[in-house]
């Protein structure tokens, strides 16, 4: 058995060296998030398809959608992944109450982007009968577009959905990343999950960035409408 | 590639351009530009996108493997989406020409 | 034919601590983090899905024998050849060579200790069984019965068997390829020995990382479409309703675009296997390495460009039709590149034939027919004849089971002595490759006949005139049935009681044959540095020993 | 040589069980071209498979090793071999693709004269309607040598209507129209299969084609004819639902006039142009909104689920007759 030198915590057994496990471990990530990729990239591609043919009905549907949620939620995850990075740059430097304080608040913003996923919108869009599969309600004014509205909101809560259970994943890699920041096991030339899930959680806010405009701004939101 | 330590200011900086970028895609979406507002919308995402990617996810220092393969992942549902949507809209185009004549006005109806 | 000369100056296998009497008992199995138990684990659950697809098989071409079905009712059949279709293709088939003899060799063939990620390795396992699990329900609850394709909207509004079950089996499973996929490419990219360049490594790895980047890339999006059709069938409302403008074609757009990949998956390894086989065994350097490692890649990326053959009769566009039928000529051009540099190698070369050769040979023969009967489909006007019939089913036939189960037999008869430390009965294994050969034969050329007479697949009856040649695919069923049971006989029975094998009974390359059989739990003693080309036989001073 | 031992007695054993059936019956105008193309590729096949066997047994017979330490020399690369063998297939295939393709597009086009005949697939049987009226399930009775287009949708799972004599197949979708044409050249009975899985009894949707001379057929068809034909039952939902309020035949109403509107190209709202063929009327009647034409306004309700398939079938009948009566009154 070969003698171990002295490397720092975490060093696994079948690398040769940190700097080795620590690109092993990057690439590792960004492999997943290729498939994260592919992943939403199937609903994307369903996605754009049927924009293509039914666009009336998707105008349709984006207007009834509240922008200002949406806009606040990007600023709200836009800023979780700020603290996301300062947070990695405070293990970087080695101060540890700044990690700590970065990820909870990083946490909280999350928490709070899913509090207003739910409540706001989600449940708003319940009371007026705009989920598919459960008492959706196809509306006279919406005109003859109105048979295929209900695409929309198949995609609107299967996308947004897909993302927030994303969130929710990625709040608890946060907290078992606090905890272990609490204790101190990140050093300047340790802290590879803290970057592995920095990673992801900048992942989960890319989605979030395409799907804003794709879902809300459709055909542009002036008076008159997309038609 | 994370060896490479980012100073804060430069992350303030991508924080505060990236609010304005997802402001300026709502204002963009209020002005009646016909089919460009779909055209504009996607293009502020893609620029929101690659200031995450290559400054909040160190990409921008990191070696040209990652890189390559954030490519090999982008063109690889661009395969499925363009491939699809072919399908999908030329459906109903009818085949004109018959017999040995049909590649040459096939290829220039195509491109 | 040279007799084995085995010295046995090294100490019988198993006296020194290796990979197998490190530790013992349960725990020690199930909780390995050691790529080499990961690997047989994987071995042991894959055949026994094997057997069970193989089962349903028989049953299938037993049913067969008589034109209006001799044994069972034809509800009965469409659960038969859908379970035979998701057992064999998702449950053996794709995760075969990558996850049995990939997870054991990548590492050694690489000269690293381990996997990048031996935990995740772990998990990759567990998440396969669980996804077994639910697939197992499914066929006990009452099975599925939409085919392997789960084409909607039967599957979600018209199928009343157990189809969530299966399809969420298939979802988990998914994720077992996708982490297996993720290490290798991780390992093969930052973990390969000093010396060890891209163009000296084995070609079984280049195959590997090819089959990896289709796992990455294409296995997601059968994740979300059969995501998709859970919802659909859970909440009766979905993007594939035709009710509310959904498009079934758009769920065949989705499922081929990572079912098409998942063929090369399960044929790219087994041409990795059959690089390794023909070098060793005529004792010569691979001819055209470049070209042959260039066509697995080539290979990978063309896969994602062609799923549109399998949709030429569904009212798909015909210009659509044209560039999927232009691109499917295309794949075909790496495939014959490979088969002849194989050929090629043999040329003046000093060839034996032991049991991985005989499946090698057979491998190239019928692969080349299976290979040269994707034309067929590819072209436009006889795929119009052919789509839907036997013919299919021979060609996929003649490509999976000609092509990727005979790598895969051959590659556990090459590599067995270095997993288990034992030698089989050499006779035996050279008589089960010449049944299996000869049985499939028999079962799946009559079926292109069939095909071309108009035979649709799937039929649980059929008119009479189609019985003669059924009877004959039926009867060589029984044989390649016959002809799998003996290689699980003697290959266990060498387990126990086959003579001990030295480090390299085959006086072959590669840095895997360079540790002892079976190897220590980390492989080398020390890194080892690679200084020449692979395959270098001409150079080296190689003895079987 | 195991190989092709094996071939051989395999094809010797087949050839005289089946002499005769080596071949499906050829009974479509398209099928010689199609039996030739399977033909030339089965050559391809078998002499490309044939060389590769040859060459193996000859490298394994000549070079088997003779003894234990033999060392042979390396072969090394060969650029021109390795050129060679990916341009030569890459031109065979290009040959296979141009000659397939131009194939398939002749034998995607029906004649502009050929009979009309409705499909409808259910699960497990097939409606089939002629223009006439009359009824037939499972059974499709043509004339000898003329042209015949099949309009084909599905009530619920996708179907696929094949013919093997006749060379033909086409999936038969819900929710849109598909169509096949074929021109029988030999009186027979030929099978008609479901080649695209749809439930349990997915083996027993056979059915038979008849092609019988044209005077028979007619006489077939005077017999058989004993409803109204699917024109005037046509006639009689456009009157029911009210579309005659709107589609004014001189084209004052708020809808466009439908007389002679089949087989035009209409420009949509949305710019592009499109023939006005069975698939854009029944898109009209059950999606209207997504074939908008210019000139007019959105306003037209979808009847989706207020009209069966078969009594979209008539109506499209209808339509397309008011189109013949106005050439009619032309040729006068």
């Amino acid at each position: 058995m070969t003698v171990h030198s002295a490397h720092p915590p975490g060093f696994a057994h079948q690398f040769e060296d940190m700097e080795q496990q620590r690109e092993a471990g990057s690439l590792g990530m960004w492999v997943f998030l290729l498939t994260e990729i592919m992943f939403f990239g199937g609903l994307f591609a369903s996605y754009i398809i049927y924009r293509a043919l039914y666009l009336p009905a998707f105008e349709i549907g984006s207007h009834l959608l509240e922008v200002q949620f949406g806009a606040l939620n990007t600023a709200v995850l836009i800023l979780s992944s700020l603290t996301m990075a300062l947070a990695i740059h405070s293990a970087q430097v080695g101060k540890r109450r700044a990690q700590v304080w970065f990820l909870i608040t990083t946490m909280i913003l999350g928490a709070a982007f899913l509090a207003i996923k739910f409540t706001f919108e989600w449940h708003h869009d319940y009371i007026e009968h705009l989920v598919p599969g459960f008492g959706f309600i196809i509306r006279p004014e919406w005109g003859a577009a109105g048979q295929h509205v209900p695409m929309f909101f198949c995609f609107y809560f299967f996308m947004t959905g897909l993302h927030a259970l994303h969130m929710i994943i990625g709040i608890g890699l946060l907290t078992v990343l606090t905890v272990m920041a609490h204790r101190g096991r990140f050093t300047p030339e340790y802290y590879a999950p803290l970057e592995v899930s920095g990673l992801y959680w900048h992942f989960v806010d890319i989605i979030w960035i395409f799907l804003f405009p794709l879902l809300y701004l459709i055909g542009g939101r002036y008076i008159g409408g997309g038609h | 590639m994370s060896g490479h330590i980012v100073s804060v200011k430069l992350y303030l900086g991508i924080f505060v351009a990236l609010l304005c970028l997802t402001a300026l895609t709502i204002r963009v979406a209020y002005i009646d530009l016909g089919a460009f507002n779909t055209v504009a919308a996607l293009a502020i995402a893609v620029v929101k996108m690659l200031l995450v990617v290559l400054f909040f996810m160190h990409v921008k220092y990191s070696g040209r493997l990652i890189q390559v393969f954030i490519l090999a992942g982008v063109l690889f549902l661009a395969i499925l989406v363009t491939f699809t949507l072919a399908d999908e809209l030329t459906r109903h185009w009818s085949p004109t020409p018959t017999g040995w004549g049909i590649i040459v006005p096939l290829l220039s109806r195509l491109f | 034919m040279s007799t084995a000369t085995i010295d046995v100056h090294e100490a019988p296998a198993g006296s020194h601590v290796n990979y197998l009497n490190a530790k013992y008992g349960v725990k020690s199995w199930l909780l390995t983090t050691d790529h080499k138990r990961i690997a047989l684990l994987y071995l042991v659950s894959i055949t026994l899905m094997f057997f069970v697809g193989g089962f349903f098989a028989v049953l299938m071409r037993l049913h067969l024998i008589e034109p209006q079905g001799a044994l069972v009712q034809p509800e009965t059949y469409n659960k038969l050849f859908t379970m035979h279709g998701v057992i064999m293709v998702f449950f053996f088939l794709v995760p075969s060579i990558p996850a049995t003899l990939g997870n054991f060799l990548v590492p050694m063939m690489i000269g690293a200790r381990d996997l990048a990620f031996p935990k995740l390795n772990l998990l990759s396992w567990y998440i396969y069984v669980i996804g077994a699990c639910f697939t197992l329900y499914a066929v006990i609850s009452g099975g599925v019965d939409t085919g392997w394709t789960f084409y909607t909207p039967y599957s979600s509004s018209f199928s009343h068997t157990s189809v969530i079950p299966t399809a969420l089996g298939v979802f988990i499973t998914g994720f077992s390829s996708i982490l297996t996929g993720l290490n290798f490419v991780v390992t093969i990219h930052k973990m390969r020995a000093p010396g060890l360049t891209w163009f000296r490594l084995p070609l079984f790895i280049w195959a590997i990382y090819a089959t990896s980047i289709i796992f990455i890339l294409g296995t997601p999006v059968i994740a979300i479409t059969l995501f998709l059709l859970g919802l659909e069938r859970l909440l009766h409302i979905g993007i594939f309703d035709p009710a509310i403008g959904g498009d079934p074609i758009l769920f065949q757009h989705l499922f081929w675009f990572y079912s098409h990949p998942a063929v090369y998956i399960m044929i790219l390894p087994g041409m990795g296997v059959m690089s390794e086989l023909v070098t060793c065994f005529s004792r010569k350097k691979i001819f055209g390495y470049s070209f042959v490692a260039f066509s697995s890649l080539s290979i990978a990326i063309i896969s994602f460009l062609v799923w549109g053959h399998h949709m030429f009769v569904t009212g798909q566009s015909i210009y659509a039709g044209l560039i999927f039928s232009v691109l499917s000529f295309m794949v075909a051009i790496p495939s014959a590149v490979k088969v002849f540099n194989w050929t090629a190698t043999l040329y003046k070369g000093s060839i034996s034939y032991d049991a991985p050769m005989l499946y090698a040979l057979g491998f190239i023969g019928l692969f080349t027919m299976g290979g040269l009967t994707g034309l067929f489909l590819a072209s436009l006007a006889t795929d119009v004849h052919l789509n839907g019939t036997y013919f299919i089913v021979a060609h996929f036939h003649y490509i999976m089971v000609g092509g990727a189960v005979m790598a895969y037999l051959g590659g556990i008869h090459f590599w067995w002595p270095k997993i288990t430390g034992r030698l089989y009965p050499d006779g035996w294994a050279r008589f089960a490759a010449l049944v299996i050969f000869v049985g499939f034969n028999l079962t799946f050329f009559p079926q292109f006949m069939l095909g071309y007479l108009g035979m649709p697949r799937r039929f649980a009856v059929y008119p009479a005139e189609f019985q003669v040649l059924n009877v004959m695919s039926s009867a060589g069923a029984s044989i390649l049935g016959i002809g799998y049971l003996i290689p699980l006989i003697y290959l266990t029975w060498s387990m126990r009681y086959g003579p001990a094998a030295g480090p390299n009974p085959w006086g072959a390359k590669g840095l895997e044959w360079t540790t002892p059989s079976p190897p220590p739990t980390e492989n080398f003693e020390e890194i080892p540095v690679v200084t020449e080309d692979a395959y270098d036989y001409a150079h080296s001073t190689v003895t079987r020993v | 040589m195991i190989g092709s031992l094996q071939f051989g007695w395999d094809f010797l054993c087949f050839a005289a069980i089946q002499a005769p059936q080596l071949r499906p019956e050829a009974a479509s105008s398209i099928a010689e071209g199609v039996d030739h193309l399977y033909f030339a590729l089965t050559f391809i096949t078998l002499f490309f498979t044939f060389v590769i066997f040859s060459t193996i047994l000859f490298f394994m017979v000549k070079y088997r090793r003779r003894a234990e330490n033999e060392r042979p020399p390396d072969t090394g690369e060969h650029l021109g071999l390795e050129l060679a063998w990916t341009i030569i297939p890459t031109l065979i295939c290009a040959g296979l693709f141009v000659w397939a393709s131009s194939l398939y597009f002749e034998n995607s086009r029906p004649p502009s004269a050929s009979t009309e005949i409705f499909v409808i697939g259910k699960q497990w049987m097939w409606h089939i309607q002629h223009p006439e009226g009359v009824r037939e399930i499972n059974e499709l009775h043509v004339p000898l040598g003329v042209p015949v287009k099949l309009t084909m949708t599905s009530e619920d799972v996708i179907h696929d209507f094949y013919i093997p004599a006749f060379r033909v197949k086409k999936d038969v979708l819900p929710g849109r129209y598909t169509s096949l044409w074929f021109q029988a050249t030999k009186i027979g009975t030929y099978h008609l299969f479901c080649a695209q899985y749809c439930g349990a009894d997915h083996a027993e949707m056979l059915g038979w084609v008849y092609v019988m001379s044209p005077a028979d057929y007619e006489a077939w068809l005077a017999g058989g004819s004993t409803s109204q034909s699917m024109q005037q039952a046509g006639e009689a939902i456009f009157n029911k639902l009210g579309c005659a309020s709107c589609h004014l035949s001189d084209g004052t109403g708020r809808g466009p006039s439908l007389v002679g509107i089949y087989g035009k190209e209409e420009t949509l709202k949305s710019g592009d142009k499109r023939v006005v063929d069975e698939a854009f009327i029944r898109q009209a009647i059950v999606n209207p909104n997504s074939v908008v034409l210019a000139k007019y306004p959105a306003i037209m309700p979808t009847f989706q689920g207020q009209v069966t398939e078969e009594q979209v079938l008539q109506l499209v009948a209808y339509v397309k007759s008011l189109a013949s009566e106005e050439r009619k009154t032309d040729a006068k």
